[in-house]
C-alpha cells in the first residue's frame, strides 16, 4: 500500500509542515476565542448574545459543515483508490455544502447589521463578528482552494503534487469544522443559555 | 469610510517633517542612490539578481539576513544616540533637539527596529547558515518558502523604514498599549505602519518557523538521533517551536488593533464596550516567549563555541537539553510579570512572580553547565571566547535585576523606571546581541572562505563591554533614583543629569564597539589573501559543518554524512576513522523571482492599508496570490549537479587541504 | 603581562560601578530613600532578592575568573580530560541549589504580595483621608471628596494618616508613581484601580507617570507634601478661599490637553464629579442614551 | 486498508452528529437561568468532538508515523489552554479588581435622571 500516492503524500514533509501550519492557525482562533471569552458580556448597552442568535440556523449551518467534511473524507478515500471521476464528484459535493454554508453566514451578518447590530456597537459584536467572520474567511479561501485543486486534478491527473493538494486541502477541511464545532458551542449554545 | 480620491490619506505634508528627520531621510536615500550608482558602475545588476535576489540556497539567504539586520542595528542604533544626545541636554528650561511627539517615534521605532529587524535578523540569518550544515543536509525543508519568508521580512523592513520618509511613525512606543495607540489618541498613520510592518515580517518569522522544525525533525543526517544533534541544532527545535506557538497570538492582536482602527470594532477602545487590558494581555502573551525566542538561539551559540574553544565535550548534554525545554513550556506561563502593576489581586500576581523566579532556575543551570565545560579544558581566548566572558559577566547581573523585578511588590517600585529599561537590555545586548556576534565571527570562515583578524575582534569585543558597562550602570542608578523611561525632559532638581551624560559617553563607546566589527570585517577582506582559511576547519572544530571546505559549496555535503557519536567530527579526527565517500547525482532547487514579487505584494498591500489607498493593497494580494498559484503549477524546480563535478571539488579542496 | 592586563580589566568597571554607587548615595536614591511603610517594605523586599542572588552570582564569577585563568590552554600543567561530559553530583547540586534559592524567594514572595497588595487598607488608629485621582492629557487632578476640594498637580497629606487612593484616568493608561511613598498603579479610563499608603516623614516627595500617555508625559510631574495635621488644616482652609470652582463646564476646560501645567487648586468640586468621569466610559443599559448623546 | 479508513469516516460522522445533537438539546431545552453543570457539559461534548474528529478523520494514532504529528498537537493544545484559561483568569480577576460595579452606576444614573 505504501507507494500509494495518497498515503505518500500524507507520509510527506509537506504534509508534516501543513500540520504545523494548521495547528498555529489554531492559536491564532484561540486567542479569538480568549477575545470573545473577555468581551462577550461587554454590551455596551446594546443586544446580547441571549437575543440575538437563532439557534435551528446555527445548528443546520454545523450539520451543513459537518457532512461538508464527510464529502471531503470520500473524496480521500476516492483518491486512495486512485478514481479520479469520484474525487472530482466529492470535491463538488464538498464545495456546495461549503458555499450553502457561507451563504447562510453571510445571510446572517446582514441581518445583524440591518437592525443596526454590526460590529460598531459593542465589544460583543465586535469580537462575534470577527471570531465567526475569520472563520467564514477561512471558508472562502477553502472554496477557492477546491476551484484550483479541482483544475490541476482535471489537467494534471492524480500526481504526487496533486495528491498533496488535495490532503493539504482535507486536512485544512477538517480543522475548519473543527472550529465551526468550538463556535457553535462557546457562542451559540452557551450565548443562547445566557453565559 | 472609503476615501474617494485615489491617494487615500497620503497628501502633500506626508513628507514635511523637521531637521532631524530630514537628515535621516537624507542619510536613508543618499545610501539608496549610492549602492544603484555602484551597481550601474561596475553592471552587476544581473549577478545581484541571478546570485543573491532569487537564490533559494539557505547559505546565501542567511547572508542577506545578516546584511539587513546589520543595517537596521546601525539605523537604530542612530535612534538611541539621539535619544541619549536628547535625555543628556533637556533638562530645566533646555528641551533637548527633537520635539516630545518625535522623541516618542524615535524610541518607538528603536525598540521596533532592534527587536522584529536587527535581533530576529541576525537570528534567522545564523540559523539559515548554520543549521542545515550542522544536521548533515542539503538544503532546508521547504527551500522555497524559506526564499519567501525572507522577502516577506525585507518587505516589513522597507514599510518600516518608508514611514521615516512618508508619513510619520507610531508614538505609541514598541508595543502600542492602546487605548494610546487606538484612532482617538493616535489619529496618524503611525501606529498603522507599526501594526502591517509587523505583521508582515510576523508571516515571515512563523513560515520560517515551521520550515526550521521540519527541517530539523525530518532531515538530519543517517545516525544522528535526537541525543545525538550539536546542542545549538536544539536550541533552535526550542527557539522555532516558540516561534510557532508564540507568533499566531501577534498575528491575532495585530489584526484585532487593525480592525479597530480600520471599521470601528471596539476591541481595545477605552469606550464602546473594548477593554484595553485585554490588549496588554495579549501582546505580552506572545511578548514573553518573543524574548526567549531570541535568548535560546544565543545560548546555542555559546554551547558550541565553549566547547570547541576549551576542546571539550559539553558539559551535562542532558541537563542542558531539559533545561531548554524547561524554559520552552515556562516562557508561557510567566507574562504577567510585565503588569503586576495594573492592578490584578495578590494571588494572580503571586502565582506569577513565582512562575517567573522558576524560569531562572534552568538558565543558572545553563551557566553553570557552560563553566563547568570550561573545567579541566584547554581554553583559547579568540574573539567569539572574549564575547562570551563579556555574556556571563553583563548576563548574570541582568538575571540578578530579573529575579528582583520577579518579587511583584519588588516591580511596583521599579516597573517602567531606568531599572528596568536596564535589565531587558542588559539581557538583549549581553546576551542575545553578543550571542549573535560570537556565532558570526565563530562561523564567518565558513561561509566566506576568510578568518576574521583576531586583534580587531578582541577590539571590538572590549569596547562592547566597556560601552555597555558605562552606559547601562547610570541606568540602573537612574531607576533607583526614581527615573522613568520614555521621559524626553525632567527637571534639574533630580540630580539626573550627570548620570545620563555618562551614559550617553557610553553609548559613543558602544557606538565605536559596532564600527570596530565593521572594521574587522572590512579589513579581513582587504587582506583576503593571508586570511583565508584553506582547511575548512579553523578552530579544530566537533561539528559537522567544520568536515567541508569554506566557503561552503552550493550542496553542502558532496556526500551525505553518517553519524555514530555525538560530536562525530571530532570524534572522526581522534580516531582519524577514514570515510569512503559513494559519489551520486545530486538535485538541488532552483533559483525563483516569485520570492520577490510576493516582496513586492506584500508591501504594496501594507502601503495601500496603511495609506487607505485600497486599489493598491488588491493588487498586493493579487500579486502574492497569483505568485503561490504560480508556484504550484511550476514542475521543473530542480537542477541536477553531476557526480562527476562533486568529484572534482572534492579533488580540488583536498588537494589543496594537504 | 597577561596577569596584570587582566587585573586592568577588571579593576575599571569595578572603580566605575564604585563611582556611580557614591554618586547615588550622595544624592536622593528616591526608591531606596523611602518616606512611608509601604515604600520601606519594598526597599527591603528589593535588598533581600539582590542578597539571595548573590549566593548565585559570586559562584559564578568566582569559577569564570579560576577556570579561564587555571585552564587556558598555554598552562599546561592543568588536567586536560576532554571527555568529562557529565558527573550526576555536581548537575545536582547546581539544580536544586537555586531551586531551593527560589523556594525561599517564593514564599517571602507571596506572602510580600498579600501584604503589599495595593488595594489592602492601612490599618491604623487615625481616621484615612480619601484622594480620587483623575490622570488627564498630561495632568493630575486629586479630588478630596469630604473635604469638597481639589487640586492639580499637588497634594498635600498629613503625616502618620493613612490614604486611601482611588485612580481612574480621563486619557490613555497613567501610572500614578511616587517612588518615596510606595510603589506605582495604573490609572485606566472605564476602571477603578485602589491604592493605601501612609507616610511617616515629614517632607516633599515628587511623584510622576510611569506610563507613556501621549506628548506631555515628561511633564505629568506633581509633588506631595506631607505636612503635620493643622498644616494640613489650614492648607484646606486656603484651599476654600480659592475663586475657582470645579463643575461639569470647568471640568471640560480642564480636560482639553495642556503641558507641564504648574499646580493650583479648586475651592469646590461637584460632588458625583469622579464617578461621572468613571462611569464616561462604561454604557449601561439605561443611560445607552446619554453616553452615545455625551 | 482502505476500508478500514472509509469505516473510520462513518463511524466518525455519525458520533459527531450524535454529539452535536446532544449539546443543541441540551442547550434549547435548558431553562433561562444559566446553571454552570450545562455549560460544562456542552464544553466536554465539544471536546469530544475534537477528539473524535482527531482519531477518525486526522487518523492520529501512537504508531511511529504519526508520533511527529502526535507530539506536536498535543503541545499545541497544552499551550492554547494555558494561554486561554490564564487570560480567561487575569481578565476576570482584573475586571473584578477595577469594573465599577454596575448596581453603583443604575443608583447613579437615577439619580442623575432626578436631576
Amino acid at each position: 500500500m505504501d507507494n500509494n500516492l495518497a498515503i505518500k503524500a500524507e507520509n510527506s514533509k509537506t504534509y508534516l509542515g501543513f500540520w504545523i501550519y494548521i495547528l498555529t492557525d489554531c492559536v491564532v482562533f484561540a486567542s479569538l476565542f480568549a477575545v470573545y471569552a473577555t468581551l462577550h458580556s461587554n454590551t455596551n448597552g446594546g443586544a446580547s448574545a441571549q437575543m440575538l442568535f437563532s439557534m435551528p440556523l446555527a445548528l443546520t449551518q454545523t450539520l451543513i459543515l459537518l457532512s461538508s467534511s464527510l464529502t471531503s473524507g470520500l473524496a480521500i478515500i476516492s483518491a486512495l483508490n486512485k478514481n479520479k471521476n469520484k474525487i472530482l464528484f466529492w470535491t463538488l459535493a464538498t464545495f456546495i455544502l461549503g458555499t450553502i454554508f457561507l451563504f447562510l453566514e453571510i445571510r446572517e451578518f446582514n441581518h445583524l447589521v440591518a437592525i443596526g447590530d454590526s460590529w460598531r456597537e459593542s465589544g460583543f459584536l465586535s469580537s462575534y463578528f470577527v471570531l465567526v467572520g475569520t472563520h467564514g474567511l477561512h471558508i472562502i479561501i477553502g472554496l477557492i482552494w477546491m476551484i484550483v485543486l479541482s483544475f490541476i486534478i482535471i489537467i494534471k491527473g492524480l500526481t504526487i503534487k496533486s495528491m498533496k493538494g488535495l490532503v493539504m486541502f482535507n486536512l485544512f477541511w477538517h480543522f475548519l469544522d473543527i472550529v465551526w464545532i468550538f463556535i457553535f458551542s462557546v457562542v451559540y449554545l452557551m450565548g443562547h443559555m445566557g453565559l | 469610510m472609503i476615501e474617494a480620491n485615489l491617494l487615500g490619506l497620503l497628501n502633500i505634508d506626508s513628507f514635511r517633517h523637521d531637521l532631524i528627520q530630514n537628515i535621516g531621510v537624507a542619510i536613508m536615500s543618499l545610501s539608496v542612490i549610492f549602492v544603484i550608482l555602484g551597481l550601474t558602475y561596475f553592471k552587476k545588476w544581473r549577478w545581484l539578481f541571478k546570485e543573491w535576489l532569487s537564490s533559494l540556497d539557505h547559505k546565501k539567504i542567511g547572508i542577506m539576513y545578516i546584511v539587513v539586520a546589520v543595517l537596521m542595528l546601525s539605523k537604530a542604533g542612530f535612534d538611541a544616540l539621539i535619544m541619549r544626545t536628547q535625555q543628556a541636554l533637556s533638562v530645566g528650561n533646555h528641551h533637548g533637539i527633537v520635539s516630545s511627539s518625535h522623541y516618542q517615534q524615535i524610541f518607538s521605532s528603536h525598540g521596533t527596529t532592534m527587536i522584529f529587524f536587527a535581533a530576529m535578523g541576525l537570528m534567522f540569518g545564523i540559523i539559515n547558515l548554520a543549521v542545515p550544515l550542522m544536521i548533515g543536509t542539503r538544503d532546508v525543508a521547504f527551500p522555497w518558502l524559506n526564499s519567501v519568508s525572507f522577502w516577506l521580512f525585507a518587505a516589513g523592513m522597507i514599510l518600516l523604514n518608508t514611514s521615516l520618509a512618508i508619513g510619520d511613525f507610531s508614538g505609541a512606543g514598541w508595543l502600542a498599549y492602546p487605548p494610546l495607540s487606538e484612532l482617538q489618541y493616535s489619529p496618524t498613520v503611525g501606529v498603522d505602519y507599526w501594526i502591517w510592518s509587523l505583521q508582515i515580517a510576523g508571516v515571515g518569522s512563523l513560515l520560517s518557523g515551521i520550515n526550521f522544525i521540519v527541517t530539523i525533525l525530518t532531515k538530519r543526517a543517517k545516525g544522528m538521533n535526537l541525543m545525538k544533534m550539536p546542542m545549538f541544532v536544539w536550541s533552535i527545535l526550542g527557539s522555532m517551536t516558540l516561534v510557532t506557538f508564540a507568533f499566531p497570538v501577534l498575528t491575532a492582536t495585530l489584526a484585532l488593533l487593525a480592525l479597530d482602527r480600520l471599521i470601528g470594532t471596539h476591541f481595545f477602545t477605552s469606550g464602546g464596550g473594548g477593554n484595553p487590558m485585554m490588549y496588554v494581555n495579549l501582546i505580552w502573551a506572545w511578548g514573553h516567549p518573543e524574548v526567549y525566542i531570541l535568548i535560546l538561539p544565543a545560548f546555542g551559540i555559546f554551547s558550541e563555541i565553549v566547547a570547541t574553544f576549551s576542546r571539550k565535550k559539553l558539559f551535562g548534554y542532558k541537563s542542558m537539553v531539559w533545561a531548554i525545554w524547561a524554559i520552552v513550556i515556562l516562557s508561557f506561563t510567566v507574562w504577567l510579570h510585565h503588569f503586576f502593576t495594573m492592578g490584578a489581586g495578590a494571588d494572580v500576581n503571586g502565582f506569577f512572580g513565582i512562575m517567573t523566579m522558576i524560569i531562572a532556575i534552568p538558565t543558572g543551570v545553563k551557566i553553570f553547565n557552560w563553566l563547568f565545560t570550561m573545567f579541566r579544558g584547554r581554553i583559547t581566548f579568540s574573539a567569539p571566547m572574549i564575547w562570551f566572558i563579556g555574556f556571563i559577566l553583563l548576563f548574570s547581573i541582568g538575571g540578578v535585576a530579573g529575579v528582583i523585578l520577579a518579587v511583584p511588590p519588588a516591580d511596583f517600585q521599579l516597573h517602567n523606571s531606568l531599572f528596568l529599561v536596564a535589565h531587558f537590555h542588559t539581557m538583549i545586548v549581553s546576551g542575545v546581541l553578543f550571542g549573535y556576534f560570537a556565532g558570526i565571527v565563530y562561523w564567518f570562515p565558513k561561509f566566506f572562505g576568510i578568518r576574521l583578524n583576531e586583534k580587531l575582534g578582541k577590539i571590538a569585543a572590549y569596547l562592547w563591554i566597556l560601552g555597555f558597562i558605562v552606559a547601562f550602570v547610570p541606568l540602573y542608578a537612574l531607576g533607583i533614583m526614581g527615573a522613568t523611561r520614555r521621559m524626553d525632559h525632567y527637571s534639574a532638581s533630580m540630580g539626573w543629569q550627570p548620570l545620563f551624560i555618562v551614559a550617553g559617553v557610553g553609548v559613543l563607546i558602544i557606538g565605536s564597539g559596532l564600527l570596530a566589527i565593521v572594521a574587522q570585517v572590512a579589513y579581513s577582506i582587504y587582506k583576503h589573501l593571508d586570511y583565508r582559511d584553506k582547511t575548512g576547519d579553523p578552530w579544530d572544530g566537533r561539528t559537522l559543518e567544520w568536515s567541508i571546505p569554506s566557503p561552503a559549496p552550493s550542496y553542502n555535503f558532496s556526500v551525505l554524512p553518517t553519524i555514530k557519536k555525538p560530536d562525530d567530527f571530532w570524534d572522526l579526527k581522534q580516531t582519524n576513522r577514514k570515510v569512503e565517500l559513494n559519489y551520486s547525482d545530486i538535485s538541488m532547487p532552483k533559483n525563483s523571482y516569485l520570492g520577490l514579487f510576493i516582496s513586492a505584494g506584500a508591501f504594496s498591500f501594507g502601503f495601500g492599508v496603511v495609506w487607505h489607498i485600497f486599489w493598491l493593497s488588491i493588487i498586493g494580494l493579487i500579486l502574492i496570490f497569483s505568485s503561490i498559484i504560480i508556484r504550484t503549477l511550476d514542475e521543473n524546480t530542480e537542477y541536477i549537479i553531476t557526480k562527476e563535478s562533486l568529484i572534482r571539488d572534492d579533488m580540488k579542496f583536498y588537494g589543496e587541504a594537504k | 603581562m597577561k596577569f596584570f592586563k587582566i587585573i586592568a580589566l577588571i579593576s575599571v568597571p569595578l572603580f566605575f560601578i564604585a563611582s556611580i554607587v557614591i554618586y547615588v548615595s550622595s544624592h536622593n536614591a528616591q526608591v531606596f530613600n523611602s518616606a512611608g511603610i509601604i515604600a520601606s517594605k519594598e526597599k527591603s523586599l528589593i535588598l533581600f532578592s539582590l542578597f539571595l542572588s548573590l549566593f548565585v552570582l559570586l559562584p559564578v564569577y568566582i569559577m569564570l575568573i579560576f577556570f579561564s585563568i587555571k585552564y587556558r590552554a598555554d598552562n599546561k600543567s592543568s588536567k586536560y580530560s576532554p571527555n568529562f561530559g557529565s558527573s550526576r553530583i555536581v548537575e545536582s547540586v547546581w539544580w536544586l541549589i537555586p531551586t531551593i534559592l527560589i523556594f525561599i524567594l517564593s514564599i517571602v514572595t507571596w506572602q510580600s504580595s498579600h501584604d503589599l497588595d495595593p488595594y489592602k487598607k492601612i490599618n491604623s488608629s487615625t481616621k484615612p483621608i480619601n484622594i480620587q485621582v483623575v490622570a488627564m492629557d498630561w495632568k493630575w487632578l486629586f479630588i478630596y471628596p469630604e473635604e469638597g476640594i481639589a487640586t492639580v498637580n499637588a497634594i498635600y497629606i498629613p503625616k502618620d494618616t493613612p490614604i486611601n487612593f482611588e485612580l481612574t484616568a480621563d486619557a490613555p493608561m497613567n501610572s500614578f508613581w511616587v517612588p518615596q511613598l510606595s510603589g506605582q498603579i495604573y490609572a485606566m479610563p472605564g476602571m477603578n484601580t485602589k491604592l493605601s499608603i501612609m507616610s511617616d516623614k515629614l517632607g516633599v516627595y515628587s511623584g510622576r507617570s510611569a506610563n507613556i500617555s501621549g506628548e506631555g508625559f515628561a511633564g505629568m510631574l506633581f509633588d506631595v507634601n506631607v505636612v503635620n495635621q493643622s498644616q494640613y488644616n489650614n492648607w484646606v482652609k486656603d484651599t476654600r478661599l480659592s475663586s475657582r470652582v470645579l463643575n461639569n463646564t470647568s471640568y471640560d476646560q480642564l480636560a482639553k490637553p495642556t503641558e507641564n501645567v504648574t499646580p493650583f487648586s479648586y475651592s469646590f468640586v461637584s460632588p458625583e464629579l469622579y464617578k461621572s468621569i468613571l462611569y464616561k466610559y462604561n454604557a449601561t443599559d439605561d443611560n445607552m442614551s446619554k453616553a452615545m448623546g455625551m | 486498508m482502505i476500508k478500514e479508513r472509509y469505516h473510520n469516516y462513518l463511524i466518525g460522522f455519525v458520533s459527531c452528529i450524535f454529539l452535536s445533537f446532544g449539546a443543541y438539546s441540551i442547550a434549547t431545552s435548558s431553562s433561562g437561568k444559566t446553571n454552570y453543570y450545562e455549560i460544562f457539559v456542552i464544553g466536554v461534548l465539544a471536546l469530544s468532538q475534537l477528539v473524535i474528529q482527531g482519531i477518525y478523520f486526522l487518523h492520529l494514532s501512537l504508531q511511529k508515523k504519526d508520533r511527529y504529528r502526535l507530539i506536536i498537537a498535543s503541545l499545541i493544545m497544552l499551550i492554547i489552554i494555558i494561554l486561554v484559561t490564564g487570560s480567561v483568569w487575569i481578565m476576570n480577576n482584573l475586571n473584578s479588581h477595577m469594573m465599577p460595579s454596575s448596581n453603583d452606576m443604575v443608583k447613579y444614573n437615577q439619580s442623575q435622571d432626578g436631576l
